[in-house]
């Protein structure tokens, strides 16, 4: 259950390349499940790496527990096998010269487990995660996903009170990945351990973290609730990274791409934090309602325009709606069949709340900007 | 180092007990005290001596074979690290073993002063165990009784080119000291001999008659193996097409009777038949059993010390010696005919060892 | 920048250790022994001093000059290193060759008898290399030299002399001797091969020719390049099969010219030839070490999901069996069978009936003298087996450990240097002459350094001498097989809790089994076939089965010489099938199986 | 543009163990861009590498374009390099002693090509790709998903003309996977390909299949298009598999697990085909509609029934809400805020439209077999 800390950390594989991670200040509390959210090549590996003590950072200091495992300045290391740690690599790292059973033993037997304890933990593990009956297989003879998953048992049967967790699910499918996730979540529940969990799926993130990290090019964009990170991004790197569509944006300052569109909204925001109008505003596809133009559906405190319906993609359980409005492409999701044809007109609005105000440099506006200033004063 | 030389086979070797107060008995009796030796000689005959010799005085003793630059490495090395585990060497180099081992204090030669009566003067000092006897072969059941040659230098002429197979004279240093000994001292039998078979006095641009025969042999496309075990089965496979003379020691005589090859001693060819290369006594300074490998020495000096060597046509330089009838190669008739060593000029042997073997080198190029 | 962190981690890697260790270990087992004997080329012999006018032991060129530039030099140093150099080339070119199509022919596909063929290709190696060349012999010797006749010539076809002695048969022999160089290191490293990684270049519609060429040579270069320098040091090295095949008609190698500069005590002359080995040796080192810089660009083991499928080899499937097959009955079948058949018969080369017989092997009251007794019955025999087999197994399987270890540490070890100080230092070995390695061994043994004592006289100089003598195989396993394994899964064990000696017990052990083995199995086989140290070394009166061989040849009896001979190639044959069983090492089995 | 076809194909690899793949019949059309779908171990991989001739089935034929490429019958055997396929592996295989840009490159030098126009060929599609600026590195410099781009770079620069890939977007992150996504698509529009993917990801393989194939141990289950699988799949195994959260089950026969339930299910579909009644019903859980009790949005003709909320889980856009009703769990996803808190009572209904019958062997009943006789008969 201990808590990690992480103080201006930097890790530069090679001298001349730029730094793979950045002065990354982290702080997880204890029994935290941290979802790391990033693009590929962003640093989550590398963070993860250097927290188990495989890589060694160019800068920096990270603390377990208020104990100090590495600390470039003071000359502080401590090798990974003493850190305690569960981890799931990336790329698994099974061993080869040993069976699925032995693999997931591996760990039991370095704590001098005697066999039978060892056998009843490992079956258990492999029991729950569907592999029990591979365990005389060696991982070369494993599908891809059947391997993945003797990676989890490998860590999860030793119990650590650290979990590492690098992408650790990517080749199940969907339903055993659910499984999976309920797995997790109830080892950690019960286990209080902390874990740090990188993944490429979102609704895994959301679903699974008590706090989410975003990373972008080795540095930290946003730390906080899965709530938060969602519906209060803190920029727009944040914002156009989780999300799938992705939120919309339409450019207020100069060079946007769309100067109807712009003028429309400005319009509309017409009062708000000056700041807006150099920056740009965000929809997320989900808040964009649609209908048909005749419709009175439409509220009045909604930014509402007109468009044209350029796309129309199922995708099982919910529709994507592309509309085309003053020479710019708009994503909406509906989880009803949209009542509308391809090349319809329609009109789409977006509640004023759900508008996402960004500043010129992509830093987000308080809430409150968006709120006209005459009615703020009286 | 002649100073040395002398000095060595005075008995005043510092080893042991002195020769003054020397008897066998006492010998023994002060070998019995000590530690077990090891004694090295290059044939493996030497385990049969060892164990014979355990059995007589009830000392005992590990014979093993060691061929002779192995021996002379361990010689000088064990000495040098004053770890000495081998006692006794039986080297057939003697002018290594004169000219440097001795000086240096490494190893000292013991003649047993009983044995005097019975060992030539020229074999006692250093103390010469045996010979070992070299002679030209031929295969008689291509050639009858009659070796096809009868003079050395007819190996040097066109007619056995290529057709003479010898143990390399570069692995083999005796042979150099052979070459270097008849140069010293019989260089004008040599001249002699190559009248009588040319019928014309030698012209030569070299020093010695002796270095004009070894350019002229060395460059007649000599066939060299890497030992004479491995030339013995050649001159018993040679045929009339393809004869071949060899040089070998009469030990391969005993392999020729194993292996059923026929080959006999060219016992007509002159100057002579063969080498008589002696094999000296050599006790290692640092023993721990002195008066054991003394006795060891007195016992390879005896009559019968010699006798599981002389099977394999070894000559024991003890006068009392018997050739055993199981010699098969009945060199021990032919020891007159064949080439006897000169201790007096042994220095020389050991100085001008790289001049042969240089000679030989660029000759047989 | 080297910061108190950097260090702090550097030192937590035992490897710096265990490399600073290792180093220590073999300055003291190899270098030590090999300077002093080097010290002697710039050293006035005793032999030379009266000629040359200086005290013996003071500073000289004149070794130098001797052997470099003196009317003797064309033919004992380059007329022999031409020579030399042509025929380890050769040799390497053929062994790489049929080494390569054969490794890969066993580990990686369908042929019959796969499993049989792992072992029976091995055996080259574990007869010594002159019962090939006595092979080559008994078909093409023609009456040059003269002996019996061949094959050939008794057929009526009167072989050239090339064909008889000199450059061809010295490279062919040597190359069939040592190909099981290229079988097992090789082998080994296709046996963990992902096979994906041909696969993704066969999709792309690479044939298997350019499979080969563009993706297995590239990738497996550390164990092709360890496997050639290993068999250019050994043919560098080797007078045996020179000197049967060459001397006669006059070709030298370098070995030959130091062979006799050995034998004949010319210490100098001696050192200078052993420098110019070493010195060729090191340059072919440093080509090899600047080949496989990168390591990490070979990994083949513990990346995401490796396969290792065999080739289904369809129509070719005969075909290729009888290749491996022809090259078992050109490089094992007939050495063995000449040799055999040596021991059966009286009189060579007489085959009437009544000239066979057992006697050498089993006979009662023979009337030879020395050996009463058919060698299968005499006491002497088994007594000179076991001690060659205890001694000569220590010795290996200490040269098997210590090479992974070497390994390793060349792989992993932050500190370069020490990398590559024991890369080149345990390659040595093989390019000093035995005899010389042996002698100089006795002068740095035979005396007490520090806290080590005088070694000499005990077994423990022998398995050290031996061991020593067989880094050279067993650290070059050790190099390419850890160059080719990952990271991953050491750091999936470290992350387990394992710390560097688990880990190397547990994973890097286990997954490299198949080259430890090797590691073992080669020093062991050539432990056994080895004379030259243990006639130095031995304490007296231990007889190893080759010192019991050389006896009987001293005896004039080649018949059961030989015999020993093939009890001996036996013991390393089975000792083999034991330790491949044992560790489940056969090449034809993947990993993990 | 080649058609793909397997017949009867069945693949064990040792002998004892069971096949992993079974009995396969499968027909690709050519320019079909299929998706293959199926849990973790099913033979997914097995199949794709069959069909590219790594692995070798042990009955069957696989045939292209009507040439027969593989026959155990006939002992026909075409190797890899003559099928001219592109694949992309589950484990990337990229070879580690080459650069990115050799990597890309080598299909193209095999082609002869020279070396600018090579260059050319294959910066454009590293840039495509966005791994232009590793192109130098060695792939164990890189991270996780630019190894799996540069696997996917390397297979599309040749431009094969059936194009395999075996879970090829799975180290990517959201965005980025959407990117490549559409760029596949754009690939396979221009080229006309036929392409075969295997992806855990259902949303991807909705989004990108033309046909879409089911597969679950060893054997096909359904091959068909994407609306088909998820409105019409052909079995309870393709119902529970597809969708997520996956479709909520009452079964009516014997051993259900909520008597009450399946009396008012059955009660409801009164009239309709009897083996429904020995079978049992789904319901997607986005067809699920939920109301507070007192609301009358309910239609007539749908069934419906009473709840309590147990549980509401936010996902990024839209929320799961837990319903439990009559001892049985079933969940609703809604793409709008519910207006409803954790144990309220509430009512849900599902259009009879959308109610998926399966008989007792879990096998699709025909559409009609929810129309009751009665009316039928009318
Ligand atoms: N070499 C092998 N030996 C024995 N069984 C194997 C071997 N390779 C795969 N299998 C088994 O065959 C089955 C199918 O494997 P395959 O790799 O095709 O699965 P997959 O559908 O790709 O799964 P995943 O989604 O996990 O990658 C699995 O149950 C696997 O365990
Ligand atoms: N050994 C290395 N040498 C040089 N650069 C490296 C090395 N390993 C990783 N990098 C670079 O560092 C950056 C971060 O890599 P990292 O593996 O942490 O990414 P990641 O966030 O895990 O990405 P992904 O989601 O693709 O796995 C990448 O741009 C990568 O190219
Ligand atoms: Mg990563
Ligand atoms: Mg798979």
């Amino acid at each position: 259950m201990p808590s990690i800390t992480l103080r201006g950390i930097e890790k530069r594989y090679s001298r001349s390349a730029a730094p793979s991670v950045r002065n990354l200040d982290l702080d997880i509390a204890d029994g935290e499940f941290l979802c790391v959210l990033g693009p590929s090549g962003c640093g989550k590996t590398t963070t993860l790496r250097m927290i188990a003590g495989l890589e060694h950072p160019t800068a920096g200091e990270i603390q377990v527990d208020g104990r100090t495992f590495d600390s470039v300045e003071k000359g502080v290391y401590v090798p990974p096998e003493k850190r305690g740690m569960g981890f799931v690599f990336q790329s698994y790292a099974l061993w080869p010269h040993l069976t699925v059973q032995d693999n997931v033993e591996f760990g039991l037997a370095l704590r001098n487990m005697d066999r039978k304890a060892r056998r009843a933990a490992s079956e258990g593990v492999m029991e729950k995660l569907g592999i029990a009956k591979y365990r005389d297989r060696y991982p070369s003879d494993l599908s891809g996903g059947q391997q993945q998953r003797v990676a989890l048992a490998r860590m999860l049967v030793v119990q650590p009170s650290v979990i590492l967790m690098d992408e650790p699910l990517s080749n199940l499918d969907a339903k055993l990945r659910l499984e999976m996730r309920a797995e997790l979540k109830r080892i950690h529940l019960e286990s209080k351990s902390t874990v740090i969990f990188v993944t490429h799926d979102q609704w895994e993130a959301m679903t699974l973290a008590s706090m989410i990290a975003v990373m972008s090019e080795g540095t930290l964009q946003q730390l906080d609730t899965p709530d938060n990170i969602y519906n209060r991004p803190c920029n727009r790197f944040v914002a156009e990274f989780v999300g799938s569509p992705p939120m919309n944006f339409i450019e207020l300052g100069s060079g946007g791409t769309s100067a109807a569109l712009s003028a429309s909204l400005r319009n509309h925001l017409d009062g708000a934090d000056p700041r807006v109008c150099r920056g740009s505003v965000g929809m997320r596809p989900e808040s964009l309602r649609i209908a048909a133009p005749s419709s009175d559906a439409m509220p009045a405190a909604a930014y509402a325009a007109h468009a044209t319906v350029t796309g129309i993609m199922p995708t099982g359980g919910s529709w994507i709606v592309e509309l085309t409005t003053a020479g710019q492409k708009l994503f909406a999701s509906v989880n009803a069949p949209p009542h509308i044809q391809l090349g319809d007109e329609a009109v789409f609005w977006v509640d004023r709340a759900d508008l996402h105000l960004f500043d010129e440099h992509g830093d987000r506006l308080p809430d409150e900007a968006a709120v006209p200033h005459q009615r703020k004063e009286k | 180092a002649s100073g040395a030389q002398a000095a060595a086979s005075n008995g005043s070797t510092g080893l042991g007990i002195a020769d003054a107060e020397y008897s066998l008995d006492k010998l023994i009796e002060a070998a019995k005290k000590e530690p077990p030796i090891t004694v090295v000689d290059a044939t493996g005959k030497i385990k049969v001596m060892a164990e014979k010799f355990s059995e007589k005085y009830g000392i005992k003793a590990t014979g093993e074979k060691i061929s002779a630059s192995n021996q002379e490495e361990i010689l000088v090395r064990e000495a040098q690290a004053r770890n000495v585990r081998r006692d006794v060497f039986n080297m057939s180099n003697l002018p290594n073993v004169t000219a440097q081992f001795l000086p240096q204090g490494i190893a000292v030669s013991w003649m047993p002063p009983d044995l005097k009566g019975e060992t030539p003067a020229e074999y006692q000092h250093p103390a010469i165990t045996s010979l070992n006897v070299w002679v030209w072969v031929y295969n008689p059941a291509v050639f009858g009784d009659k070796c096809p040659v009868d003079n050395m230098w007819a190996l040097t002429d066109q007619k056995w080119k290529g057709k003479i197979s010898i143990p390399d004279p570069l692995l083999r240093n005796e042979t150099m000291f052979w070459f270097n000994q008849i140069a010293d001292n019989s260089d004008a039998t040599m001249k002699k001999a190559y009248e009588a078979y040319f019928g014309k006095p030698l012209e030569s641009k070299e020093p010695t008659a002796m270095a004009e025969w070894v350019k002229r042999f060395a460059s007649n496309k000599v066939k060299v193996q890497k030992s004479d075990t491995d030339v013995g089965p050649i001159v018993g496979a040679s045929t009339a097409e393809h004869p071949v003379i060899g040089f070998v020691s009469a030990a391969i005589f005993s392999h020729a009777k194993h292996e059923n090859f026929p080959m006999a001693v060219c016992k007509e060819m002159t100057p002579w038949v063969g080498q008589l290369t002696p094999r000296v006594a050599v006790i290692a300074a640092g023993t721990k059993s002195p008066n054991a490998a003394k006795l060891f020495v007195h016992y390879m000096m005896s009559a019968e010390g010699m006798l599981p060597q002389m099977e394999d046509g070894k000559v024991s330089t003890n006068r009392n010696a018997k050739m055993p009838e199981s010699d098969a190669s009945g060199v021990g008739k032919l020891t007159e005919k064949m080439y006897v060593n000169n201790s007096d000029t042994t220095p020389d042997d050991f100085k001008k060892l790289q001049y042969w073997r240089d000679l030989w080198t660029v000759s047989s190029r | 920048m080297f910061s108190k962190y950097r260090l702090k981690i550097a030192l937590r890697e035992p490897t710096v250790v265990v490399g600073i260790l290792a180093a220590l270990l073999f300055s003291y087992l190899i270098v030590a022994p090999i300077v002093s004997l080097l010290g002697d080329a710039f050293r006035v012999q005793f032999a030379d001093s009266m000629r040359i006018g200086q005290a013996a032991g003071s500073f000289t060129f004149y070794n130098l000059e001797r052997v470099f530039r003196s009317i003797v030099s064309p033919a004992i140093l380059w007329d022999p290193l031409v020579n030399t150099l042509s025929v380890s080339f050769g040799a390497m070119a053929i062994a790489l060759v049929a080494g390569g199509i054969l490794a890969w022919l066993i580990s990686r596909t369908n042929i019959m008898g796969r499993k049989w063929f792992a072992t029976a290709l091995i055996v080259p190696y574990m007869l010594p290399s002159w019962t090939i060349a006595l092979a080559w012999s008994s078909i093409f010797l023609n009456r040059t030299v003269g002996g019996q006749p061949g094959l050939l010539e008794s057929m009526g076809f009167e072989p050239p002399d090339w064909l008889a002695y000199g450059q061809l048969p010295i490279t062919i022999v040597l190359a069939l001797h040592y190909t099981p160089f290229v079988i097992l290191l090789f082998g080994n490293a296709l046996r963990s091969f992902d096979s994906q990684l041909e696969d993704s270049a066969r999709m792309l519609g690479a044939p298997t020719s350019v499979v080969a060429r563009r993706i297995i040579i590239p990738l497996m270069r550390p164990s092709l390049l360890s496997a050639v320098t290993l068999i250019f040091a050994k043919c560098l090295g080797d007078f045996g099969v020179a000197y049967i095949l060459g001397a006669p008609v006059k070709y030298d190698v370098l070995a030959t010219s130091l062979f006799r500069s050995v034998t004949a005590r010319q210490g100098g002359e001696a050192a200078v030839l052993a420098g110019v080995i070493i010195l060729i040796g090191t340059i072919s080192v440093l080509i090899d070490a600047r080949l496989v810089r990168e390591a990490r660009r070979f990994i083949t083991i513990g990346s995401k999901g490796s396969m290792n499928r065999t080739q289904q080899l369809g129509p070719w499937r005969l075909p290729m069996t009888a290749l491996a097959g022809a090259m078992f009955v050109v490089s094992v079948a007939l050495p063995l069978a000449v040799l055999f058949l040596s021991t059966v018969m009286r009189t060579p080369g007489k085959f009437v009936l009544d000239n066979f017989t057992l006697d050498y092997w089993i006979g009662q009251d023979l009337p030879t003298t020395a050996l009463r007794t058919g060698i299968l019955i005499t006491p002497d025999f088994w007594h000179a087996a076991w001690n060659s087999l205890w001694i000569v197994g220590i010795a290996a399987v200490c040269a098997g450990v210590l090479g992974v270890l070497v390994g390793y540490v060349v792989v992993r070890s932050p500190l370069k240097s020490i990398g590559a100080y024991l890369r080149y230092i345990t390659f040595l070995p093989y390019l000093v002459p035995g005899i010389a390695f042996a002698a100089a061994c006795l002068s740095i043994f035979a005396v007490p350094h520090g806290p080590i004592p005088a070694l000499y006289g005990t077994a423990a100089i022998l398995i050290l001498a031996l061991m020593a003598d067989q880094m050279p195989f067993a650290s070059r396993a050790g190099i390419s097989a850890m160059m080719q394994l990952g990271k991953d899964p050491e750091e999936a064990a470290q992350v387990a809790g394992a710390g560097w000696w688990k880990r190397l017990i547990k994973v890097v052990i286990p997954i490299q089994k198949g080259p430890l083995a090797a590691g073992i199995l080669l020093p062991f086989i050539s432990g056994l076939k080895g004379l030259s140290l243990v006639i130095m070394l031995a304490t007296p009166g231990t007889d190893l089965l080759t010192t019991y061989a050389i006896r009987l040849v001293d005896f004039g009896y080649s018949q059961a010489a030989n015999a020993v001979v093939l009890m001996l190639s036996a013991i390393a044959f089975f000792g083999t099938l034991f330790l491949q069983k044992t560790t489940k090492t056969s090449l034809a089995s993947g990993m993990g199986g």
